[in-house]
């Protein structure tokens, strides 16, 4: 087992003719996920790195039994391949990687993956790796260590600081899920604890917050209502101004709510150790499982 | 995006046929006289900043002539709010306000979807009345589908007034709004206050309008109407190039890929005592120009003692990074230390390109921050 | 038991002071349909024989306590009426007897009905009665008579015709339905069989189709798959000309697909039989039970 | 409601951005000719008429020269097609057509939704083509809230195209017409054929639209476009009062309420042996009115022998139908006799106004069927 991504999943790459969409096709390969198509229109025939490339994603899964889908497009064109990606027949999960796509497409887009019953991860992430089996992302793979520590984070970067801080700690990873930061995203942090939750593979949860809404209050009610597995949390931003916006869309102070402060009492509340810095983090954890 | 009080005005009216209060933008005590002489009524000069609050800081005054507009108008333009510089006023006839109320739309990040909120409350700020009063603040989430539909509208409106011709007029004021915020890709679309006059017409009395920044790719004439001269220089540049800068008071300049790794960042050079001179996200897929562009914005600044690279390259390569840091300086004087911590995609072959500026390289964010602490205490 | 609507019905009328809604309003109330409500923006207070009238659903279900609608408003105004209906909460069922909404809006409505669990009948439909409990429609109460036959139907007039002979031949109705002859509608004849068939009050139905589309031949192929109570059909517009339109929308014949020919032949051939005149179906049905 | 031809293109080209064929629509030979001399090219006649096959019916020429225009116009002009009088021609350039294709939107009545259809067999009937061979017919359901994103046109389109420009122009095109079926309320939205040409480009090459009854009342202006002059006399002052007739060849005259009652009351004037004058189905919601319209059509048909009412009260009023009818009887008079079935809503009162006239009054469906159908024969 392992949440969302495993040795069964097959990857279509959309954009995989692009900078960045050939770049991490490479390193999927390297670290020996299933990339078996890219797609980009009118290129046909091409091959990047020896993956073959079709002109559309209903042809690529036809063709290779795609499941699963990573989206690299620019954000002009990337809602138009959110839509193409759920609408492909035996597609199961899609990671958009792509920053900079408008929320009001992400509304409508979240509607057509519910009703599909396709896993969107993100936008604005980067993507998901269960260790040892697959890596659907940019991440970088060497960092990661197959264990039972499940990971979820509305951060990039920051993720993999921690993640690199679990490794060193020896404490490997189930799953690691970048959920994104942007406002509208497919899946949240209930969402990825709940698949934890019924993870056999995962024995303790690090969920990685930041500033700007109130996902983590949800997650901390959910982690109390729901979860007998120890969690621990970490929450960046805890200095930053309020109003000041801080890259991400969600990373906003909206009035009183949203506040480091608050996320990490909603936590503490409810019994979730938090880290003050990050590399506090393995520590925690460790006493936690 | 924010725009100007007078820009989301003649969006609403002219494309939206939402009633606003007759008048017009001038840029002088010369101009403000003139609409004045054309409104012939009283009028209220109000200042167009970007920034609340500008009523209690006196930017908003009423004229009774048009020689009182001048005085007015001269006494506003050139005003300090909140550290913008007042270049423009809106020059409109002054109304008899009978109501006031709080209609707008956002996108809820939970429900996902456009929620519409009116207040009975109008004429202060929502947020506050949120939560000094919440029962007296309305939620509608929309169903982006269906859209705003009539009878929504009127259901909305109708928390608002009684009378039927109101909620009519209101209701199509709303059909308007929903359709601006939609269309224009905004994050809120706002009337506050929405007054009923002593005449029993239904206004727009100011109107707000912020634009995602995501989505303005698609709107070229929107996105012409950027106020450049009311936003900080350096920030403009950085948007420029690609970059996420926020300007801040302490003396650790901080370059990071990632929003979350940069706040975290700042978050340690506290925990170490020290203050960050800035927010700075390189973003993913970065190229060596925006470290050039991003070490030019930082230097510029005369408080800072150190800077510190914190980069754990995905996306952003270790090596684009490390070219970039060599490019700017070769391009120009660094006169402060620069500490860096590379890790991550490409890590060796940007170690392999620092070697030659013989920079103090670090292997972890903790290290590295606390060496900047000390550095610039 | 009985089928959509009950005595736990409680209606609420949207365009209740219009001509054709105040004057079944009153139908309603005669036959003794729990009739708490009325709608019409703007006329809040006034009754129309004694119900009492809202400005919108919302606050009429609210007051009322009413789980039906039924919609006579102009088509100009249904779509409207027809999404204010689903979306007040509390709502189970929305008969729609207005004609001449135009069919792309159906297209979303229908969708939007899915989606909040409401059931539609209609729209351009005489709308149902479960005889001795409750009447929402236009149907003329006195030629129904409580029973165990369930009768569904895409015509109006036609399914009196065919009732009133059903009635005079002792056959009672446990409920009818007039599921409305336009291309979208809400309920299908599919819907109101499995209705009909878990229904322990029914004991055999009567289809009245007509020509056009194949709702009949899968109508045949459910029966057969699906049901095993007793069913016979009538189908109307076995002498029209292919190609003129009859009126209903639905009453097209596209190429080769939709004529009466054809739907005879697929209940015949899973053994519904069917009647060659209206007045044939009460001895057809009453052989069958 | 059928468009012509070259309604439908100039709504395609100029609202939708569809390429179709230079050229005009013209109502006489000298204007064919004057549109010939503009063209410079040889060009294509076309009979603007409502039915299909006039092609083989001869309403299509090719002409050389603006002559010859002038000489095919005139012979296309007033030429009979399936009983319709030709009254314009559209003179477009002829093309040279590499290959030939279909692609259409329709309401499909299953799956609640637009349904795109394309096959590589343009040109022709595409009934006959998924007929014959339906497996070079593909279906294409659209979600109608996603609508149709250039991803679905541009598989689409790849049914029928290899090569990757041509799949990007088709694509646009679908995309434009799938527009035009949504804007327009239409029941139906078609090219075919739509053709490559030996240039390579991609051209609608006969443009084709069925508006929905429903949806005109919100289109005024494409309502404006009927050809009335198409349709007969009878049908519009029908459809004008709110009825729905249509005229058929026997001589039985019916007036019913409900086209599923009409239909069957048709069915059952077989079943004894006659034949039915028309279809007429005078709605719900009657008015007095209307029937007295109904019966002018019905008694302007010298056929008719005998009319026959069978009218099952529900919305309809027994009473309305009633006094319609007496009223029609004041207001001319009727030859023929007239049989009359009137139960169900306010029958009694009915009866009790019709009693003055001394119709024969039946009780069910069959005897009023069986009796005309004797006094018919």
């Amino acid at each position: 087992m392992s949440v969302y991504v495993d040795e069964n999943t097959k990857v279509v790459v959309q954009g995989i003719t692009g900078r960045d969409g050939a770049f991490h096709t490479k390193g999927m390969l390297d670290y020996g996920t299933k990339v078996v198509a890219g797609v980009t229109p009118g290129k046909k025939g091409q091959e990047v790195h020896g993956v073959p490339v079709f002109n559309d994603v209903a042809t690529a899964v036809e063709k290779t039994g795609a499941n699963t889908s990573i989206i690299f497009v620019p954000p002009q064109f990337a809602t138009d391949a959110l839509y193409e990606a759920a609408d492909a027949p035996g597609m199961k999960v899609v990671v958009c990687v792509t920053e900079g796509i408008p929320p009001l497409d992400m509304v409508n887009i979240y509607d057509f993956y519910l009703d599909k019953g396709v896993r969107l991860i993100g936008p604005n992430c980067p993507g998901i790796i269960s260790p040892g089996k697959s890596k659907v992302g940019i991440l970088p793979g060497n960092i990661f260590k197959q264990g039972n520590i499940g990971v979820v984070s509305r951060s990039g970067t920051l993720t993999y600081e921690v993640v690199d801080s679990l490794t060193r700690a020896g404490l490997g990873q189930s799953t690691c899920i970048g959920i994104g930061g942007d406002q509208i995203i497919g899946t949240n942090f209930l969402d990825a604890l709940s698949a934890f939750q019924i993870d056999p593979e995962t024995q303790g949860v690090v969920l990685i917050g930041e500033i700007g809404g109130t996902d983590e209050q949800e997650a901390a009610k959910f982690i109390a209502d729901n979860m007998d597995k120890p969690v621990t949390a970490f929450i960046a931003g805890q200095t930053a101004p309020p109003g000041k916006r801080m890259g991400h869309a969600g990373a906003i102070i909206a009035g009183s709510e949203g506040t480091a402060a608050e996320k990490i009492a909603a936590f503490k509340n409810v019994g979730v150790p938090v880290a003050k810095i990050p590399s506090e983090l393995p520590e925690l954890m460790a006493k936690s499982l | 995006m924010k725009l100007q009080e007078y820009q989301t005005k003649s969006i609403f009216e002219e494309r939206y046929g939402i009633p606003t209060v007759e008048g017009a933008v001038a840029s002088s005590p010369e101009e403000a006289r003139a609409i004045a002489e054309k409104l012939r009524s009283r009028v209220a000069i109000k200042a167009q900043v970007l920034v609340g609050g500008r009523g209690k800081a006196g930017g908003i005054k009423l004229a009774e002539n048009p020689d009182d507009a001048f005085e007015k108008a001269s006494a506003i333009l050139g005003m300090d709010i909140k550290g913008i510089n007042v270049k423009k006023v809106l020059v409109v006839k002054a109304i008899n306000i009978a109501q006031e109320a709080y209609v707008g739309v956002v996108l809820d990040r939970k429900r996902k979807c456009p929620v519409v909120i009116v207040s009975g409350e109008g004429g202060v700020e929502i947020e506050v009345v949120a939560k000094e009063t919440p029962e007296k603040v309305h939620q509608f989430p929309i169903n982006p589908c269906a859209g705003m539909r009539p009878y929504k509208a009127r259901t909305i409106i109708g928390k608002l007034y009684d009378d039927q011709n109101k909620i009519k007029a209101g209701a199509k004021i709303l059909m308007g709004l929903y359709k601006a915020f939609i269309d224009c890709d905004a994050s809120l679309a706002e009337i506050n206050p929405l007054v009923v006059t002593a005449e029993g017409d239904v206004l727009a009395v100011d109107s707000k309008m912020v634009l995602d920044d995501n989505g303005l790719f698609r709107h070229e004439n929107l996105a012409a109407l950027r106020n450049l001269d009311e936003e900080n220089p350096a920030e403009n540049e950085a948007r420029e190039a690609g970059l996420s800068f926020v300007k801040l008071d302490g003396n650790i300049g901080c370059v990071v890929n990632g929003a979350g790794l940069a706040m975290a960042t700042m978050d340690l050079v506290k925990h170490f005592g020290a203050e960050p001179a800035n927010f700075l996200d390189i973003g993913g897929s970065s190229n060596p120009e925006k470290v050039v562009t991003a070490l030019k914005i930082i230097t510029r600044d005369p408080n800072v003692k150190v800077i510190l690279f914190n980069i754990f390259g995905g996306i952003t390569r270790c090596d684009d990074v490390a070219n970039g840091l060599i490019k700017a300086l070769d391009e120009f004087k660094v006169d402060v230390p620069i500490l860096v911590r590379l890790t991550g995609t490409n890590e060796n072959e940007a170690r392999e390109i620092l070697s030659r500026a013989n920079l103090p390289m670090f292997t972890t964010m903790d290290k590295v921050v606390s060496e900047a602490a000390k550095l610039a205490s």
